[in-house]
């Protein structure tokens, strides 16, 4: 039998699906994405480092700031310059606001709908309207801070080389939605913990996240969940990108071979310790413990992380006066830089080397859904077992649930440089 | 203190008493009120969440008021979902009025192109019902085809007090009357030299008229022309419909047209 | 009769207006001296000095105790009187029929540091909404009557400065409710209104002098001899009816940007589009009033024909309208020199040297 | 009315918008297909359709000619839709060929920007929903700008702002963030091009980098002089 899926739906960009099963097990499965590449890297070639925010946020509509802070970070590795903590704190604060727009995004609008089996959130709306109503407020918080920082949710503008064009007078008018969303985020526990999750393990695979003084999102250096600590330059040593025939999209796996999972899940499960004291509460009322291995559940790690980028934000809201200076002076330089930083899907590596005047001379991005390629592969294999005998209906049904487990952004996917058949 | 002023943007309500299918998409509105207006003028008519548009007065009684209407965007058509008994909000009366008491003593040459008989159906009307000492009326009107012809139901009475000419550019076989654009019409008419002539239609069909009429001795000072532009305010703030250093909303719509005419005829002013 | 105030007795004027007023003061907003709100008088930009010249703006702090070493902010008191966005009424549906709001603005403001171009410019806008409008605008009407003016006489002007030219400064004549004038050591004082008198009314002030009045004199006329370059007035509204078709038009034509900025900035020009903002289920519509401008593509259309393709007919009609159609629709010139749209015109085109070229040409 | 929303070679971003419009999204009525949104989707008949991104293969204009087909209304949105977006860079270097929708089928609508805003989305579709026709503007950013009280940020400190021949609708937000518009919303349809580039020679660089360098106006007036 030969189960197609020709657009998966409620994913970010489009991709398809082949499987072909034969006597009650599946023989082959293809993730299939099928989108044109854009050839960013190629595109960045011989333009001025200044435009790599603005430029690289356009890979993804969905998660640009993260485009943005691992773009600027390889910039001020390369020039050396240093950011000062309070830029630092606001460039966080950014980040946060995005992990919570797109988490809850994902969450509500994405994932949820699969738990009630209904076909979207509007059809959810109309059986669990304060549901519906709660996951917006969340996003709202989310989308405000954004808006505030930089201007718009998707491609801000204030993201710059050596910190923002400009930072607000205040930040006062966000204290009140993020404490809603907190508010609103503690009342939705119980309908989080009555969702039903089928069973499923991921157990040979490695969790691989970001490690650095908090709980990871804005750099740091590379953390396997078997003990491997990678700096950041030499990621490519370790995972390499490959190509497949069917797919128009990179992946990468471990240079020995082994699968790995970006995203959510690893975070928490390398860095639960560090999660702000809200977030571990919320793990712990939803009975979530590190290692979590069933990526079913990684709506409610989605929803823990939210917690935790509320709380931060909150904090910094709060203690918040504007620097005196929103940017500090820099100079452009022959070398390379890199950057690394947790995308709301996962690691997302920027390398760039750049000639005297600063023009780029040649750039690497390794997103996060081409990380995780092999993992929804493999997650698929684990999650089709139990309903390969229910009917193709019920077979696509299923896969596309895996699927959006990981909230795959197949418009990163799809950014490279060039298709290598295989 | 308190500032105790008429609100230019208060929108007044009138029920629509009748409508009447001019055309396909040309509709009548008579409008029940008791405001005082002058032929020439108009109101600015208002559709909830669509805008506003300046619409010339077409005829008054002693309770109503009467709006000609093209559907041609937001507002208009809006205003043509109309029926008997809904209420139209607007605004008005604005602007000038046609001059009538010029014409005392002398000829009136009534020019109309397409919906701009809208604009002259009242002062025509006023013209032939004897309260004026004017020597003869004479009403120009050059419609596009039989179906766009508007007001057929008064034509009766018009050709009974009045000359009442129409000339069509695309006529079909139901046409038996004259045929070609009004510029003809004018060519084939007696016009006295101190005609005093009222035009109200498109730009470049006043300024073919004009052309016209200086042939056959008509002095520009004897030529009125009532002007559309882009309106917002009608209250001569918004600056829209300026034209040289008029204001259409407020001097106008009626012009004299040797007073306008240096910007009228000139382009792009 | 005017006053003499010691310089640090300006604290108390600022304070009584605080008591009963939304103050509107010059401010620093990114580098550029603005009108905006402020809530103390330290906000104020004192000693700072402002550089303009066609198409540049840079300010720079000067090595002085004097206060007003500034020319007028770069947005203009229209902001205040005409704003860029004004709600003129609410409409809302209710049981089939429609209910109407008429919100008149409701702010008292007062402006703080009006300088005389822009005292002359409030004059305009008052015969555009007021004294010359067939039926005067109320919601400007409320703004301007709860309006309190403090003008402040110039001791500086910069390039782009030629209120001279246009008779409309450096000095404050009229429609102030206080006039200062900073002198050496202290500020002259000028009431110009039975409103300035309340404000006053129980502070203890020193008659001015006559060598005040004499030093005010003097900083009015060196002010004065710092203008250049200015247009020649006279006649001028005529000169240029008749030049409208000289070919010059086209030149500056050609080096318009047609981006709106002049008619933005200009402290008199007035013109406002009406748009509706409805809600998305439109149970509630609002009519708002924004600032629209003579150079938008939009502007004249009738029957979505631009009646003012070119760029050139649209400069055309921002200066004819400016220097001639004003005079006979306002009976005065609608440049009050202030030079807004020389500086902040990002290709620098400077409206003196278009007026007197094309005046040449009459 | 039925909607159908497209995704060609883009980034997500203008799909956001429907998002971003947050309750009003759910007041549209009959959103038949929208992959990103909902697991049941219809491919009939629409009465407007949404389109983003490039056309970028054979496939893809295979679609796009059917999606016309299928369509009372097509609108195209964001900069990849309606001017082949900053992929469209790769046109000029020969790196890959894609384009603006408009140069396969005809378009009833450009939204522009990078992204579109969910304010513009909102205003669009409620303008459809009441029976307005669309009008969009075709003023530049420095109106806006100057409507936001915002102050110049070329005449203030020297920075190249392409506000003067952009098409406004983002509510010119760089500049309110103190930097120079770099042209995500695309040129306004008849900018002055040749005053602007004589004053600012500076500026040719980032409007051939931005992501509306392969928009017919640009097109057709700065790439052909090389
Ligand atoms: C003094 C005066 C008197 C008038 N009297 C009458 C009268 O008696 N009867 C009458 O019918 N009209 C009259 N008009 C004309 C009428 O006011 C205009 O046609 C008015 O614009 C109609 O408003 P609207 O909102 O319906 O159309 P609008 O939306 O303003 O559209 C006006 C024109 O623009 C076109 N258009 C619409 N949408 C767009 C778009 N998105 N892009 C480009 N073009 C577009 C339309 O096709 C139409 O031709 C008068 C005008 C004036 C100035
Ligand atoms: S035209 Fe220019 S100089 Fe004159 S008042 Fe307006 S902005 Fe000032
Ligand atoms: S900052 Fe840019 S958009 Fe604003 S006025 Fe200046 S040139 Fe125009
Ligand atoms: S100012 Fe220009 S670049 Fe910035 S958001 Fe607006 S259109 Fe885009």
């Amino acid at each position: 039998m030969e189960v197609r899926i020709d657009a998966l739906t409620r994913v970010e960009g489009e991709g398809a699906l082949d499987i072909r099963i034969r006597e009650g097990k599946v023989e082959d499965l293809k993730l299939r994405i099928y989108e044109p590449p854009r050839f960013f890297e190629q595109i960045l070639k011989g333009k001025p480092y200044h435009t790599i925010p603005d430029i690289t946020a356009r890979i993804c509509g969905i998660c640009p700031v993260a485009y943005q802070m691992s773009g600027v970070q390889a910039v001020e590795d390369a020039f050396s310059v240093k950011i000062t903590e309070e830029l630092e704190r606001i460039r966080r604060l950014m980040y946060y606001g995005e992990w919570i727009q797109s988490h809850a995004l994902h969450v509500f609008f994405l994932h949820l709908p699969d738990f009630y089996n209904v076909s979207s959130i509007l059809e959810l709306s109309k059986m669990e309207k304060s549901l519906v109503n709660a996951g917006l407020e969340i996003k709202k918080a989310g989308s405000k801070t954004l808006e505030k920082l930089g201007g718009r949710v998707s491609h801000p503008v204030s993201v710059k080389v050596g910190g923002f064009y400009k930072l607000p007078e205040s930040l006062e008018e966000l204290e009140e939605p993020l404490e809603r969303a907190m508010d609103i985020s503690f009342s939705l526990l119980e309908k989080f913990k009555g969702l039903h999750f089928p069973k499923m393990e991921l157990k040979d695979i490695i969790f691989v996240s970001l490690e650095e003084e908090d709980y990871p999102i804005l750099k740091g250096h590379i953390l396997t969940s078997d003990g491997m600590r990678i700096r950041k330059e030499d990621f490519k040593e370790f995972f390499e990108e490959y190509t497949v025939e069917y797919s128009s999209a990179k992946r990468s796996k471990r240079k020995d071979g082994k699968v790995y999972a970006t995203g959510p899940i690893s975070r928490f499960n390398n860095c639960y310790e560090k999660l702000s004291p809200m977030a571990k509460e919320y793990a712990k009322r939803l009975n979530l413990e590190a290692p979590e291995k069933n990526p079913y559940k990684s709506i409610l790690v989605r929803m823990v992380e939210i917690v935790h980028c509320l709380e931060r934000s909150i904090k910094i809201v709060k203690d918040y006066r504007r620097p005196e200076s929103s940017q500090i002076e820099y100079k452009a330089m022959e070398g390379k830089g890199y950057g690394v930083s947790e995308a709301p899907r996962g690691i997302l590596w920027h390398s760039y080397s750049f000639d005297k005047e600063g023009k780029i001379k040649s750039a690497d991005i390794v997103p996060p859904t081409s990380q995780n390629q092999d993992v929804m592969e493999l997650s698929l294999l684990l999650g089709l077992e139990e309903v390969l005998s229910q009917g193709e209906e019920r077979i696509r049904d299923e896969s596309e649930k895996v699927i959006r487990c990981f909230d795959p952004c197949i418009s990163c996917a799809t950014h490279f440089l060039r298709v290598f058949i295989s | 203190m308190q500032v105790k002023l008429e609100n230019p943007y208060r929108l007044r309500e009138g029920k629509v008493k009748r409508v009447i299918k001019e055309s396909e998409n040309v509709f009548t509105f008579y409008i029940e009120t008791q405001e005082e207006a002058f032929p020439g003028q108009y109101n600015m008519l208002y559709a909830f969440g669509m805008g506003e548009a300046p619409i010339t007065i077409a005829d008054k009684g002693t309770d109503y008021l009467v709006h000609t209407v093209r559907a041609v965007g937001d507002v208009t058509k809006h205003i043509h979902t109309l029926r008997e008994g809904d209420v139209l909000h607007y605004r008005g009366p604005y602007g000038n009025r046609w001059k009538i008491e010029e014409a005392y003593d002398k000829e009136l040459l009534i020019i109309s192109g397409g919906l701009g008989i809208a604009a002259t159906r009242w002062i025509f009307q006023e013209a032939i019902d004897g309260r004026h000492p004017i020597r003869r009326v004479l009403h120009l009107y050059g419609s596009k085809d039989y179906e766009s012809l508007l007001y057929r139901e008064l034509y009766h009475r018009w050709e009974e007090k009045a000359e009442f000419l129409i000339t069509l550019e695309k006529p079909d076989e139901r046409w038996k009357g004259n045929v070609g654009l009004i510029t003809e019409l004018i060519k084939k008419t007696n016009i006295s030299k101190d005609a005093l002539v009222f035009i109200c239609g498109p730009d470049p069909m006043v300024k073919a008229c004009v052309l016209e009429l200086e042939k056959k001795g008509v002095e520009h000072e004897g030529i009125y022309a009532s002007l559309e532009r882009h309106m917002k305010c009608s209250v001569g703030t918004c600056g829209h419909c300026m034209i040289g250093p008029f204001f259409v909303c407020k001097d106008g719509p009626v012009f004299r047209y040797d007073r306008i005419k240096e910007y009228f005829e000139r382009k792009e002013v | 009769m005017p006053f003499f105030l010691k310089k640090d007795r300006i604290e108390v004027l600022f304070g009584r207006l605080k008591e009963r007023y939304k103050i509107i003061a010059p401010k620093l907003v990114d580098g550029v001296i603005s009108y905006a709100y402020v809530s103390t008088m330290d906000e104020v930009p004192f000693g700072y000095r402002d550089h303009q010249a066609p198409g540049y703006y840079r300010i720079k702090k000067e090595d002085t105790k004097e206060l007003f070493t500034y020319t007028h902010p770069w947005n203009s008191p229209k902001s205040f009187l005409h704003p860029p966005e004004l709600t003129l009424l609410k409409a809302k549906r209710k049981d089939n029929r429609l209910e109407f709001l008429y919100p008149m603005p409701d702010e008292r403001y007062a402006l703080f540091d009006v300088r005389p171009c822009d005292l002359y410019a409030i004059r305009t806008l008052d015969r555009v909404f007021l004294t010359k409008a067939p039926q005067p605008d109320p919601y400007y009407a409320f703004l301007r009557e709860n309006l309190f003016i403090v003008a402040v006489n110039c001791n500086y002007a910069t390039d782009t400065c030629f209120c001279s030219y246009m008779g409309t400064g450096p000095e404050a004549r009229e429609r102030f409710d206080l006039c200062l004038t900073e002198l050496r050591d202290g500020f002259l004082l000028e009431v110009g209104s039975s409103k300035g008198d309340k404000l006053l009314e129980g502070l203890k002030l020193e008659p001015a002098s006559e060598e005040h009045l004499r030093e005010k004199e003097g900083r009015i006329r060196s002010t004065l001899e710092l203008m250049k370059v200015g247009v020649e007035r006279d006649g001028l509204s005529e000169k240029l009816y008749r030049v409208m078709e000289d070919t010059y038009w086209e030149e500056v034509g050609r080096r318009c940007l047609a981006c709106t900025n002049c008619t933005q900035v200009c402290p008199t020009c007035f013109c406002f589009d009406i748009v509706e903002k409805n809600s998305f289920e439109l149970e509630e519509s609002q009519r708002v009033r924004v600032w629209d401008s003579c150079f938008n593509p939009s502007f004249a259309t009738v029957h979505r024909f631009n009646i003012r393709e070119s760029i050139r007919s649209r400069y055309r009609q921002w200066l004819m309208h400016k220097f001639a159609y004003w005079m006979d629709q306002y009976d005065t010139y609608g440049c009050v020199g202030c030079g807004r749209c020389i500086t902040w015109c990002p290709v620098g085109i400077d409206i003196r040297r278009e007026v007197n070229i094309l005046a040449s040409k009459a | 009315m039925k909607i159908g929303v497209f995704k060609f070679s883009s980034c997500d971003g203008c799909q956001l918008a429907f998002f971003e419009m947050e309750e009003e999204l759910f007041k549209i009525p009959s959103i038949s297909y929208f992959l990103e949104a909902q697991s049941v989707n219809e491919y009939g008949h629409f009465d407007v359709s949404f389109v983003e991104g490039s056309v970028s293969n054979r496939e893809d204009e295979e679609r796009i000619r059917d999606i016309r087909q299928r369509s009372k209304v097509l609108v195209a949105i964001g900069a990849c839709a309606v001017s082949g977006g900053i992929q469209s860079v790769g046109n000029f270097e020969e790196l890959l060929k894609t384009r603006p929708i408009k140069d396969y089928v005809d378009v009833d609508y450009e939204l522009a920007g990078c992204p579109i805003s969910a304010h513009t989305l909102r205003d669009f579709l409620m303008t459809l929903l009441h029976g307005r026709t669309p009008s969009l503007p075709d003023h530049p950013v420095c109106l806006e700008c100057k409507r936001k009280g915002k102050v110049c940020v070329t005449v203030s400190r020297g920075e190249i702002c392409l506000g003067p021949i952009t098409r406004a609708g983002c509510g010119a937000i760089c500049p309110s963030y103190s930097r120079g518009c770099y042209g995500c919303y695309g040129p306004v349809s008849r900018p002055n091009l040749e005053a602007f580039l004589k004053c600012f020679p500076q500026v040719e660089e980032p409007i051939k980098l931005s992501f509306n360098a392969y928009n017919k106006v640009y097109r057709e007036n700065l790439w052909k002089s090389e």
